[in-house]
């Protein structure tokens, strides 16, 4: 289980996160929701260290016992972390099956079946340069690097993005499939999705903790739905996009610092 | 308005668009879906010019446009947003904005003027930031938005440029859901009386059923259907090969 | 989108148009080139003397020399900075339009026995026209393609100067300006601080060009070609066309400097032709911070002024009364220049035009001190 | 009949010579992305370590068994030189690309002034067994031994980058690295020490080069490898960055044109024609010959 | 102060008079310059009988390293007749010597280039002279092996670029005038491989190949001739360069005509003497010549002439002095350096060289054809 406590990044002057506290069960997913730009990859990104050189990052993140901001993250990585980015960062220059090979991690049996199994667009594909992939086949190609492993803990960050709606379904059955023996955070808009699979939530507005609790329960309550996630019908099929137009955005940036 | 026939590209043996015929009338909202890989930025990308297609040709206002680079086409106002997020991150994201203002004002040789001077400019790339909600990060660096504000200013991008056809690759994917009920709203206001067609791909069929006045299915490269929303959903084809069951 | 860029070059740090947050400095901030400017103008009435920073008197021709060649130097890395820093295009044969600036004038004067008048607008044309031809195919390619093909014309350029083709060019000896049509306001010694304002003339006109040019709606749009290229032609830009003219008048500007370095060195050498010119060039724009306000500019002064006083500081009796382990190299100028490029990214990453920024933020510091940030 | 002969062979040994140089500079210029204008020091400190130890290290000497060791000392030496620029000037400009061209820069003006402040600026003869100022008579003509030594090192060498690139994954991690080297980190692999590795295999390259090129033109001085440099660079892009067998090409092309061309047109044509085949090769493929992005 | 106000050199008969030496202390030429400046101390000890002074003017000298550019030369000459400096010497490169030589004639000042071969010094102006010997004099030594060149057929071997132009046209001139077929093999300056001319110089099988040919690469060159059987297949003649060079011909080195402009024991004149008590190691090498020549004249230019650059002109034109090679004279019409010249060959083993002179030619025997004084 993975224990974030008071977390704060800042990056460039900018008070991206501001203290942020919560825990991710031992197994289940667990979802960080909330609006563009309130710092959910910052958070993910954090925890594998991967702020930027100009970013500066304080609190603690544990998993059970051990600490996981003073190590480098090749070192979190071999020790059974996985991290789907939310831009995919495929190797353009490589062919699909070299950047399959660069994630085989020292020591232990790669599952090229299980990815091939969920993605045989990869397998057919295998030859092909990852850049000239489309978008989607590029998305499954992030998540399949990444399935490739048995992992200790999973940081995914909206994985479903521009995948087809079967697709979608697939990636979200190997998810929660994953998640039985592994703790998973999730970084997901796809409501439905959160829906399906998420166990715990996280909310977060405007670099801070806004709501934590059982999933089930904040898609259920209209009321809450509305105030945290600005969506009127969380029973709204799939997406959520409701006719009604959304609440009046007060849009809440990060911070500055330097009181401007 | 816009026409492709025959539009083919191949690699090699593999069509990756395989003789499409396509019309989009004047004020039509023309939704594609396809699985991943059907072909769909690639067609894209043929019919902005970024790819030479192998057959078949493109044709704005009965104009054949096929052999025009894309600067040539976007000025004779063909608009198009990217399926990943392609902004100038090293200038602000008003400068982006800007940008395309400034090109859509026909972007001539101006060495000596100064381009902050011109409030016009100023004022059109404002109202194209506000209306897609990103006014209050103006002064970011566009690197370094996040990724949902990177889709929102691609989206802004186009508006300032005001083509007459816009093609859209997935502007909602990744867009937090709170904000695409405001972003679907904005979209739908382009099309309409305004004359202006779109050509929209998203897999986000919520946001293409409410949209779109028909729907274009991909698959394997070629245009499998293009009918009234009702009779593609319909379609078990499009059902199995596309949809899946429901979550 | 489905395919991949191009292994592109170093493209550049951000230039950010910064929207100025106004303060007390801030205010007077537009108004310190204006107050450097007219130092400079006035500088050659200083009888000064700056031991150790220039032999003689301010107002000596030796320091007006070494005055003058920074300038144009300072004019040339601005002008370079216009392709590299703003437009992100890497340019490996710039050295090739200013050659053609020096050697144009010198060649016209010398041998064909024009007037300046006539020579140097003629061979300012010729070298925008030359980088203009060159452009067009060079720009053909983008990234290390667009440099190495840059290069390979300026290589052919200086195989032509050194082997002296027709006997213009006096092959690796160089070629002597003859000074007998010129204004006799830029012959001799005791004239050179007319070269030394018209060195400053130069500076200051490529500064204000590039300035203006950068803040031109044009200079937005090389900005963006630096980024993303494709976008810019999505837009409805075309790239090309724009980084046609800025080769062009950056090659223009190059010429330009090159006529004004004929005048001042009172002739031309093959060394003016090497890649080497063109990698000194880069240098001093990445010391002074590419797409920077006055990086570039601060940047050839420096790397000119180091170039030309080390080589007498090597020779000086202070280096020389160092033990041999340490004066032996300190001897060397070289050893020297490149010691100080190393260093300088380590305690300037950015160039020096980071400097300042970091002095004010230094200087904010050290004012609110104990105030904590609201 | 012999003329072509001779002019290919010796050819092959200049296109030997530029390959030599052009190998490193194409692993670290081509695969990790660093414009490496510094390599002409390695090649100079090779060169130089060479010739110290024939005269000062035991063991060590011109000739025979001796003279190896020397060679392996200059290598040894450049590859430990390579090693320490990646570690202390290199590493913390990853992504930094236009300060390393600083860096680099000032690296080879400092590091051969350097050179030429101990050992001076004349050249100096090097040591190098006897038989390496011989020729060899092969179908009547005299080929310089010097030569056929560069061909064979070449060829070695060539394969031992090939099986390197070939039978590790550092290849792949560092074309990886470059594009993104935060993602080959989030895969769990140490990507600094991969491009540690590409810089002593790059020193080494070079060092062996500067020693062996020395050999060939029987002197050693500072300004030798900066002014191969320049034809070593335009192998490397004629032959597609960071393909090793695209430089090999390149570098036999470059090599035989030159020689060609100076046997049966006029002086200086040479150049001019290598430099018009890069614009040539470029302005059509500007990929270079080898095509892809990235190979072997 | 005024901007055009320059220092004046002070009237005063007891001021010192300062002379400014322009010369490579750093850069590729570095050892040239080193030999140029131990010449000019000697020089200057010797025609001073040792007090460095004229009358009872001292001479004070300012050095300033061009490091061979001749932008930071032309900088350094303006700075230093900007501080009154009415004689400058030095100019180790010819590109230095060129361009130095118009400004001592826009500022009269008296200019003595140094060890730069390049004949266009000889008459460049009225106040431009040399204390070296130029690429001419080369030649007509080399003319002097091969007898008389009537029919014979002689190959100029020479770099591109101006100082190959000047050797293979004073060839042409000299030998090619004296009834032998000229033919040139040029290569570029930067040729590392150099069997296809070695190739082309066999197979024109001449009488006389002169090879003109300086820099890094020589080594190479040289090896590839004698490879390539040249060396052993003609008469081959080329300049001697300074001593540090000699190992690098290795092989090569006994099988060359060397045609000398000075060595170590190839004259045993008074002020060679002097000058090897003097220069640092008691060795003299090639130019030491030159920097001794210079400080000679720089004395007799300022015991004649004062302070007074005209009167220092006509001071030196026409003026013979026993230099270190012998008998100097400036010839009046066009400054050039008449001197003693030399035939050399190299004997010995591996890369222990000696060199030992076979003839001594006379100044009027090398004399280049006198050029009409351009500016
Ligand atoms: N390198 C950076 N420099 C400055 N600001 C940054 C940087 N990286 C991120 N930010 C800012 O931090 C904030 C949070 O970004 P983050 O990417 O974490 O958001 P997010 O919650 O993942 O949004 P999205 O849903 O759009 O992906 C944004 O406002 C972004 O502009
Ligand atoms: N060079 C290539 N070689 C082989 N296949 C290619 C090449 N370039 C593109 N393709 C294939 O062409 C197909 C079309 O890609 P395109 O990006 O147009 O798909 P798409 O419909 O936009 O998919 P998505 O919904 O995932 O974005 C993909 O299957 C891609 O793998
Ligand atoms: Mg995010
Ligand atoms: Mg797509």
């Amino acid at each position: 289980m993975l224990t974030v406590e008071d977390l704060s990044v800042r990056i460039a002057g900018l008070h991206i996160l501001q203290g942020v506290s919560f825990t991710v069960a031992p197994t289940g997913v667990t979802v960080l929701l909330g609006r563009n730009g309130v710092g959910k990859t910052t958070t993910l990104r954090a925890i594998v260290g991967l702020t930027p050189r100009n970013g500066e990052v304080r609190g603690t993140v544990r998993m059970s016992t051990r600490s996981l901001l003073e190590q480098p993250t090749h070192r979190l990585v071999r020790g059974g972390l996985g991290y789907v980015p939310e831009d995919r960062c495929v190797f353009a220059g490589l062919t699909v099956a070299e950047n399959l090979r660069l994630a085989e991690r020292r020591g232990t049996t790669a599952a090229y079946d299980r990815v091939f199994a969920l993605f045989p667009e990869l397998d057919r594909r295998s030859r092909q340069r990852a850049g000239s992939l489309s978008g989607g086949q590029q998305q499954m190609l992030a998540i399949g690097r990444v399935l490739l492993n048995d992992n200790q803990l999973l940081l995914v960050d909206e994985p479903t993005k521009g995948l087809a709606p079967k697709v979608v379904t697939e990636v979200a059955e190997v998810l929660e499939r994953v998640a039985e023996s592994v703790p998973v955070l999730l970084v997901e808009q796809n409501l439905a999705v959160v829906r399906r699979l998420a166990h715990d939530a996280v909310v977060l507005a405007a670099g801070r903790v806004a709501w934590t609790g059982d999933a089930q329960e904040l898609l259920s309550a209209t009321a809450l739905t509305k105030s945290l996630l600005g969506v009127g019908s969380a029973q709204g099929e799939h997406h959520g996009a409701g006719t009604e137009p959304g609440a009046p955005a007060s849009t809440p940036g990060p911070a500055r610092e330097d009181g401007s | 308005m816009l026409a492709t026939r025959g539009l083919t590209w191949r690699i090699g043996e593999v069509a990756i668009v395989d003789s499409v015929h396509l019309d989009l009338a004047p004020g039509e909202f023309l939704g594609v879906i396809g699985p991943n890989g059907a072909g769909k930025t690639s067609l894209f990308n043929l019919i902005t010019g970024l790819r030479r297609p192998t057959e078949g040709n493109v044709t704005l206002d009965g104009r054949d446009i096929s052999a025009l680079p894309p600067h040539r086409r976007a000025r004779l106002g063909l608009g198009r947003t990217f399926q990943a997020s392609s902004v100038f991150g090293s200038l602000s994201v008003r400068e982006n904005v800007r940008l395309a203002v400034q090109a859509q004002r026909g972007g001539s040789m101006k060495l000596w003027r100064r381009a902050a001077a011109d409030r016009e400019v100023a004022a059109a790339a404002d109202a194209a930031l506000d209306r897609v909600g990103l006014a209050h990060r103006g002064t970011a660096l566009a690197g370094t938005l996040a990724h949902g504000e990177k889709r929102k200013l691609e989206i802004a991008l186009l508006l300032a440029g005001e083509p007459r056809v816009m093609l859209l690759d997935e502007p909602m994917a990744g867009v937090s859901a709170e904000d695409v009920p405001e972003l679907v709203r904005v979209i739908r206001s382009l099309t309409g009386d305004s004359g202006r067609s779109v050509l929209m791909v998203e897999h986000h069929m919520d946001v293409i059923l409410e949209l779109a006045d028909r729907i274009a299915v991909m698959h394997h490269g070629a245009l499998l259907a293009c009918d009234t929303p009702e009779t593609v959903m319909a379609n078990p084809t499009v059902q199995e090969a596309y949809l899946g069951e429901e979550l | 989108m489905t395919e991949v860029k191009s292994p592109e070059l170093p493209a550049p740090p951000a230039a950010v148009p910064t929207e100025s947050t106004p303060g007390r400095f801030n205010r007077l901030r537009p108004y310190l080139p204006l107050v450097v400017l007219a130092v400079a103008v006035i500088l050659p009435y200083s009888t000064l003397h700056l031991p150790g920073i220039f032999e003689g008197t301010l107002n000596s021709p030796g320091t007006l020399q070494l005055l003058a060649v920074c300038l144009v130097f300072g004019g040339l890395a601005a002008g370079y900075d216009l392709l590299f820093g703003r437009t992100g295009m890497l340019s490996f044969g710039h050295a090739l339009y200013f050659a053609a600036g020096v050697y144009g004038t010198d060649i016209l004067i010398t041998r064909a026995g024009l007037p300046l008048w006539q020579a140097a607008p003629l061979a300012i044309v010729g070298g925008a026209t030359l980088a203009g031809l060159i452009g067009a195919v060079a720009l053909r390619t983008i990234g290390i393609a667009f440099a190495m093909v840059t290069l390979a014309f300026a290589q052919v350029g200086a195989i032509l100067v050194a082997r002296d083709f027709g006997g213009l060019t006096g092959g690796e000896e160089g070629l002597p300006l003859d000074v007998a049509g010129l204004p006799a306001g830029l012959v001799g010694v005791a004239n050179t601080v007319n070269l030394y304002w018209l060195a400053l003339a130069y500076l200051v006109a490529v500064v204000f060009v590039v300035h203006r040019v950068a803040a031109s709606p044009t200079g937005r749009v090389l900005a963006g070609v630096r980024d993303d290229e494709r976008r810019i032609g999505v837009l409805g830009l075309d790239p090309y066309r724009f980084k046609l003219v800025a080769f062009t008048l950056s090659g223009g500007l190059a010429a330009a400097g090159g006529t004004v370095y004929c005048l001042i060195v009172g002739g031309a050498s093959p060394h003016i032709t090497s890649s080497e010119l063109t990698l000194s060039l880069l240098v001093m724009v990445v010391l002074g911070g590419p797409g920077t306000r006055w990086g570039p500019v601060l940047g050839g002064i420096l790397y000119m002024y180091l170039d030309h006083r080390l080589v007498s500081f090597g020779s000086s009796d202070a280096v020389s009364a160092l033990p041999a382990f340490l004066s032996r190299p300190l001897s060397e100028p070289l050893f020297v220049l490149g010691t100080v490029f190393i260093l300088a990214v380590y305690f300037f990453p950015g160039g020096l035009a980071s400097l300042a920024p970091r002095l004010a933020l230094l200087r904010n510091a050290l004012r609110l001190g104990p105030r904590r940030p609201g | 009949m012999d003329t072509i002969i001779l002019l290919t062979l010796t050819g092959l040994g200049l296109a030997a010579l530029y390959f030599l140089v052009a190998s490193g500079l194409s692993l670290v210029f081509g695969l990790a992305d660093v414009l490496n204008f510094a390599h002409g020091l390695f090649l100079g400190v090779g060169a130089y370590a060479t010739w110290w130890a024939a005269g000062n290290l035991p063991g060590a000497g011109p000739d025979g068994l001796g003279f190896v060791v020397a060679v392996a000392f200059g290598v040894a030496a450049g590859t430990l030189m390579a090693v320490l620029v990646e570690l202390v000037l290199i590493r913390p400009l990853y992504s930094r690309t236009i300060e390393q061209v600083l860096v680099t820069v000032g690296l080879s003006l400092a590091g051969v002034a350097l050179l030429q402040a101990t050992w001076g600026a004349d050249a100096r003869p090097f040591p190098r067994p006897e038989w390496t100022r011989q020729v060899t008579s092969i179908l009547g003509a005299q080929v310089p031994n010097g030569g056929l030594l560069l061909i064979i090192a070449a060829v070695l060498v060539l394969a031992a980058i090939l099986a390197f690139l070939q039978w590790t994954r550092y290849g792949l991690i560092i074309r990886a690295g470059v594009e993104n080297r935060e993602m080959v980190t989030a895969l769990g692999i140490d990507v600094r020490k991969a491009f540690t590795l590409v810089f002593a295999i790059g020193g080494a390259a070079a060092a062996l080069a500067g020693a062996l090129g020395s050999v060939y033109f029987g002197t050693v001085s500072p300004q030798q490898g900066g002014s191969l440099l320049i034809f070593a660079f335009i192998v490397v892009v004629i032959g597609g960055m960071g393909s090793v067998v695209g430089s090999a090409y390149a570098a036999v092309a470059v090599g035989l044109l030159q020689q060609f061309v100076n046997y049966y047109g006029t002086s200086g044509l040479g150049d001019i024609c290598v430099v018009a085949l890069l614009a040539v090769v470029l302005l059509l493929r500007p990929q270079g010959i080898a095509g892809k992005v990235a190979t072997a | 102060g005024s901007p055009q106000d320059t220092a004046s050199g002070g009237g005063d008969g007891a001021a010192p008079v300062k002379v400014g030496l322009v010369y490579s202390q750093s850069g590729a030429l570095a050892s040239y310059g080193k030999q140029y400046i131990e010449g000019f101390r000697a020089g200057l000890d010797f025609a001073t009988n040792g007090t460095n002074k004229v009358g009872d003017r001292a001479i004070e000298i300012t050095e300033v390293d061009d490091a061979g550019d001749p932008a930071k030369a032309v900088s350094a000459a303006k700075d230093l007749i900007g501080k009154g400096n009415k004689i400058i010497a030095g100019s180790t490169a010819s590109g230095v010597a060129l361009q130095v030589a118009p400004i001592a004639a826009q500022n009269k000042v008296l200019f003595i280039s140094g060890p730069a071969a390049t004949d266009a010094v000889t008459g460049a102006n009225k106040y431009t002279f040399r204390s070296g010997r130029q690429s001419y004099q080369d030649v007509v030594t080399a003319k002097s092996f091969i007898g008389d060149p009537a029919g014979k057929k002689v190959v100029v071997f020479a770099q591109d670029g101006a100082f190959g132009d000047a050797n293979e046209a004073a060839v042409k001139e000299v030998i090619g005038g004296a009834g032998a077929t000229v033919s040139a093999v040029r290569a570029p300056a930067s040729a590392t491989e150099f069997t296809p001319f070695a190739s082309q110089i066999k197979s024109a099988k001449p009488d006389l190949l002169f090879v003109a040919w300086a820099g890094t690469t020589a080594p190479a060159m040289w090896q590839t001739l004698d490879q390539q059987g040249v060396l052993t297949s003609t008469t081959v003649v080329t300049g001697l360069d300074i001593r540090a060079s000699w190992p690098t011909f290795g092989a090569a080195g006994s099988k060359i005509s060397f045609l000398s402009h000075y060595f170590d024991g190839a004259s045993d004149t008074e002020a060679a003497e002097a000058a090897k008590a003097k220069v640092p190691g008691g060795t003299l090498d090639l130019f030491h010549p030159d920097g001794f020549a210079a400080a000679q004249m720089v004395v007799r230019a300022v015991q004649e002439g004062g302070d007074d650059v005209d009167k220092m002109v006509s001071a030196l034109e026409g003026w013979s002095f026993e230099g270190v090679k012998g008998t100097m004279t400036i010839r009046a019409e066009d400054h050039a350096l008449l001197q003693p010249m030399y035939q050399a060959n190299l004997t010995g083993s591996g890369e222990n060289f000696t060199a030992t002179a076979q003839k001594a030619l006379t100044g009027e025997e090398t004399a280049p054809p006198v050029q009409a004084m351009k500016g």
